[in-house]
C-alpha cells in the first residue's frame, strides 16, 4: 500500500481546499490542534466546520477568520465557558450557525458513514430547537405510525483527527475517549491525521481492534507529537487545563484574541516553535499529568 | 441557612434523587457531583454515563467536560457517543441528570441564548447532549444553584424541553421528576413545578426567594431536617472543591 | 452492583422462556454453544432464533425441536455445506423462517439498539429476495428524493454471548472477530454471557476499549472453559474444523443426527462431560492451534 | 485443456480481474483464493475486507469462513459486520467477489433454494452478505467454476442480482463487470453475458460447453495464451490447497 506519511504542512495542503466542509476530531480527548492551526497558518477560508461537541480549536478557528458556517452540537470551551470568538461573531451577524444536538450530530455523521441520506430519531420534536433548524423533516414510521425526525446526514469533505499511532500505510491506531471522532472520520471523503507516533504494520496487527480507521480511507498522515496540546492524549500527556482557563479570559477581546493567535499560530512556523512556546516544564508537567494509562 | 457550601448542598440534595443501581446519563458540573456522591454513599451499584461513550465512569478528580481525562481514567468501559445516545433513545437509561443557565415553570431548560434566537442578546453554548437527555431519559432530574436571575417564567429559548404533553405520543421520557436546588426540590405532577420540599436550613420563603412565579406546595410538602452524615462526610471529602 | 456469576444451567434457567426470540452470538468466532446446548437440554420449546450468518448451532437448535421460526442472513455449516436440518425442516414444512441478508439482519438489530423502528437502506429493493419478505416498506427519502427500503427493528428478547473475560458483575471483554455478536447483544432485552475465564474489575478497567457489553446490561454471566467448542476462541483456542466436518455428514440423517444430539448434549450434564466427550488429547490439538495471540 | 486445476485456473483467471490498490469485499472460497492471489502478485496494496468485520486481512490457511481465525490473524483492523457492510453502502467498496450456486445469463446468482421458492426442492443456505455484495459494491466480480449444471437461463431465485435496470436510479452498484470461470471470462455491457476472453487452454466452443442458452462474442474477443508465470508460481505456493 502506498506510504502517506507527509509532514503537517503537507497534510494540510494536500487535502483541505477554501470553501470545504471539516469535521474536527477529538472530544475533548484527541484534539486535532496542530492540524487546525497549521489550516489557519496556509490561511484557508469560508470553512464550514461542523461537529457534535466542539473545543477551543473551533473557537479560535472562527477568530482566525476562517469560517463561514459553525454546525454543531455545542460550541465552548467545555466546562469553563462560551465560545467568546462565536459569541461576538453571532452578536455581529458575521457568521452562518446550525444548532444541532450532539446526538444528531453523531447521527448525521453515522447516516453518511451508512450511506443513507437520513436516519430517523426520537429527538428534535419537541422544544424550540426544531424550530429554528430550517426544512428540518418528519415521517410517520411505514410499520408502527410512530412519528419520527428525519435526521439528514452530513458528510464532510475532510476530516481531521489526532491519534496514538499509525503505521506508514495509514493504519490509524485510537484509544481513550472517542465521541464521535471516528464515526466523524468514516464519514467523511478524505481523513487527515496526526499521530503522536508512527509504528511499523507488525505493531499495528499485535492491537487489531485498537486500529479504528484502516489504511485505505487515510488520505495523509502526519507524525507530530504533542500534536493535540493543550487537549490531552490517553498514554502520552495530560490536558493542560491552564490553558483553557486563560484563553477565557484571552478571547473575551478581540484584541487579546489577535496576539494570542500570533502567539500561538501564526509566529510558530512548525510543532517544535509551538512547542518551545509552550515551555520545557509545563510539558514535563502535562507528561507527569497524563494518565496512568501507558501507550499499547 | 445552612451551614454547607451551596454548592455542596446542591450536590446533597442532587445525590437524594438517584436510587442504588440507577443507570444515570451525567452532564458536566453539579449533575456530575451529585451523581459521584450518590454512588459513594448510598448507591454504590449506580452507573455513571457519560455522553462522550464513557460507561461505568468513577472520576477521582472533577472533570471539566465529558471529555476529560478523569471521565475516563479507571472506566470500565470506553465506547463512543453514538453507543450511549443509543442507549438513551432505546429507553435503557433510568435517570438523566441536567443543569441550564435558564429554567422555568415547566422545566423547560436554556443553554442556547438569551434574548431572542434570531438577535441574541447572549449565545450561550447550545444543546450538547442536553436536548437529547431531556427527551429521552425516563426520568429528568434538574440541578440549578438557587440563583433568581436563573429563573424565569418563560425560558428564552427551550434547549431541553420540561414538562410536554406530546411527550407520550412521541414515546419520550416521561420528563423532569424533580428540579432540586440548594434551599428546595420542586415536582412537577401537576404540569408545573411545585414546591415539594425545603432543603436542611431552609424556609420555603428562602426556598422560592426571587423565583418569579407563584409557587404552589404539594400535598406532600416535607422539610428535610437534615442530609444523611455519611452523605456530607463523602461530599467533604470526595467532593472537597464544592467546600473551596 | 450486584453479582451476576451464576452456574451455565442458572444463567439459562433464569432467562430463557419457551417462545423467547433469541439471538444467538458467535460470527464464527466464539459461538455460545455451552449456553445453545444447555437451553436444548433444559428444553425450551417454540424459539425464534435469529442472527446474521449461523453457526451449526442454529441447525442443531432445529434439529433438536427446539425452533419455532428461524430468523436469518445465511443458515448452514460455514465453508462446509448446508444447514442439513434446516433443510429438512424446510421440506417438511416443519418451520418458519425469514430470509434477509447478512447487512439486513445487522441493520435490524441496530434498529433496535438505537430504539428506532427502522433504519433506511439501499438493500432489498431488486431481485427476489423482496418478494418474499412479507411487508416490507419502501419510502422517499423526504430530502432527496431516493427511494430507500425500511429495514425493520428486531428486539431480541434474548442474546446468548461466549466472551474471553468478564468480571462478576457482568462487564464483558470480548475481541477478536465480532460480526454482528456484540450488535445483537446490546439490541436485546436480556444478555446472557458464558466466559472462558473471569477476571477482577481493576483487570476490566485496563483496557476499557475491550469491554463490549457494560455490567448494567447483563442479566447472568457463567465462567464455562471451553464454552465455544466446537467454534473457537481468540486466545484461548482453534477450530475444531474436523467436528464441524463430521457435523455435515452426521446431520444428513435424522437418525445419526438424534444420536449426535445424545451424545454431545443430552449426555453431557455439565460442560465437564462434554469436555471428557471430547478428550484431553483434542483439547490439547486445539489449543496449540490456537492463534499466535495470547489472551490480553 | 490447461494443465492447471481448475480451481486453481479459477483463482488466476479472477486474480486477473483485480487491480493495484482496489479495495476488495470477499466472500469465501473461489473469491477468496483470487483476491488473495492477487495481493501476492500485482496488486499487493489491495485491502481485503470479510463480512465478519475484518480488513487488512491477509490469511494465511484458506478460510472456511469469513469468521475463521485465518481471516483475522495478521489482519491490520478487526472491526465488526455494521462498519464494513456501512462502507459497502456508503459505495466505498470498489470491488465485490461472489459465487453463488447458480447464475443466469444477467449474472443474477441463487444461493436460497433449487426449485419454487414456497416448495423447494432444495433449501440452500441464503444470502449470506451475497444480496449486499451484489447491490452495493461499485464492481462486481462473480467467479464461477465451469460446472454447466450451475450456469442456467433464469435461476430459480435471485438471491444476488446481476444486471437491472433499476440500478442507477436506486444509487446502487453497476452490476457485474465480468463472470469468471476457469475456461472463460464473460461481460456485460449489453446486458447480457458475452463470452470476452477463453482462458489458457480453452477454446470458445470448450468454454460455452453446457451453458444453455446462446452466447455471442464481444468485440474485442481475447485469447488468453497464459497466466502470468509469477501468477502460477505463486498459487501453487500460497494456495497450494487448489493443486491438491
Amino acid at each position: 500500500m502506498a506510504d502517506k506519511a507527509v509532514s503537517l504542512s503537507d497534510a494540510v495542503a494536500r487535502t483541505v481546499k477554501d470553501g470545504d466542509t471539516v469535521f474536527i476530531g477529538g472530544f475533548g480527548h484527541a484534539v486535532p490542534f496542530a492540524l487546525g492551526h497549521e489550516i489557519l497558518r496556509q490561511g484557508f477560508k469560508n470553512l464550514t466546520l461542523c461537529r457534535s461537541g466542539t473545543d477551543i480549536l473551533f473557537d479560535l478557528m472562527i477568530a482566525a477568520g476562517a469560517v463561514k458556517k459553525a454546525v454543531f452540537g455545542y460550541l465552548g470551551n467545555p466546562g469553563i465557558g462560551l465560545g467568546q470568538a462565536f459569541r461576538r461573531a453571532v452578536k455581529a451577524g458575521a457568521i452562518e450557525y446550525e444548532d444541532w444536538t450532539n446526538f444528531a450530530m453523531i447521527l448525521r455523521l453515522h447516516a453518511a458513514r451508512l450511506g443513507v441520506p437520513f436516519l430517523p430519531a426520537r429527538i428534535l420534536q419537541i422544544g424550540d430547537m426544531p424550530n429554528v433548524l430550517p426544512d428540518l423533516k418528519t415521517l410517520d414510521c411505514p410499520y408502527t405510525g410512530e412519528q419520527l425526525t428525519c435526521i439528514p446526514a452530513l458528510k464532510p469533505d475532510v476530516a481531521l483527527i489526532h491519534a496514538q499511532h499509525a503505521d506508514r500505510e495509514g493504519n490509524i491506531k485510537f484509544y481513550g475517549i472517542d465521541g464521535d471522532t471516528v464515526e466523524g472520520a468514516l464519514a467523511a471523503d478524505k481523513i487527515v491525521v496526526s499521530v503522536e507516533h508512527f509504528i511499523e504494520p507488525e505493531q499495528i496487527a499485535e492491537t487489531p481492534e485498537l486500529t479504528r480507521i484502516p489504511a485505505h480511507r487515510v488520505t495523509a498522515v502526519a507524525e507530530v507529537p504533542w500534536g493535540a496540546h493543550p487537549s490531552y492524549v490517553e498514554g502520552f500527556y495530560g490536558r493542560d487545563d491552564t490553558h483553557f482557563y486563560d484563553y477565557d479570559k484571552i478571547a473575551r477581546e478581540d484584541e487579546s484574541l489577535r496576539q494570542y493567535l500570533q502567539k500561538w499560530v501564526y509566529d510558530c512556523p512548525d510543532r517544535r516553535t509551538y512547542l518551545e512556546t509552550v515551555g520545557a516544564e509545563k510539558l514535563s508537567e502535562l507528561k507527569a499529568h497524563g494518565s496512568g494509562r501507558e501507550p499499547r | 441557612m445552612s451551614a454547607l457550601p451551596a454548592a455542596a448542598a446542591l450536590a446533597l440534595a442532587g445525590a437524594r434523587e438517584l436510587a442504588d443501581n440507577d443507570v444515570c446519563f451525567v452532564g458536566i458540573g453539579n449533575p456530575s457531583d451529585a451523581a459521584l456522591l450518590a454512588k459513594h454513599t448510598h448507591a454504590p451499584g449506580m452507573t455513571l454515563i457519560y455522553e462522550s461513550g464513557v460507561i461505568g465512569s468513577d472520576p477521582k478528580t472533577p472533570p471539566l467536560s465529558t471529555g476529560s481525562p478523569s471521565v475516563s481514567d479507571g472506566a470500565m468501559m470506553i465506547a463512543d457517543g453514538l453507543s450511549v445516545f443509543a442507549e438513551l433513545q432505546a429507553g435503557r437509561i433510568d435517570v438523566g441528570l441536567l443543569s441550564a443557565a435558564q429554567v422555568d415553570r415547566l422545566g423547560n431548560l436554556n443553554s442556547t441564548v438569551i434574548g431572542e434566537y434570531a438577535e441574541p442578546k447572549l449565545r450561550l453554548v447550545g444543546s450538547g447532549g442536553a436536548h437529547d437527555i431531556a427527551c429521552l431519559a425516563q426520568r429528568l432530574v434538574i440541578l440549578m444553584p438557587h440563583d433568581p436571575r436563573r429563573f424565569v417564567d418563560r425560558v428564552d429559548f427551550i434547549t431541553s424541553p420540561g414538562v410536554d404533553k406530546k411527550r407520550a405520543a412521541l414515546k419520550l421520557g416521561s420528563g423532569p421528576a424533580a428540579l432540586v436546588t440548594d434551599r428546595a426540590r420542586f415536582t412537577f405532577e401537576t404540569g408545573e413545578a411545585r414546591l415539594a420540599a425545603v432543603m436542611p436550613g431552609f424556609t420555603a420563603a428562602q426556598a422560592l426567594e426571587g423565583i418569579p412565579w407563584t409557587v404552589s406546595k404539594t400535598a406532600d410538602f416535607q422539610v428535610i431536617e437534615r442530609f444523611e452524615p455519611a452523605a456530607v462526610e463523602t461530599a467533604s471529602r470526595r467532593l472537597d472543591y464544592l467546600f473551596a
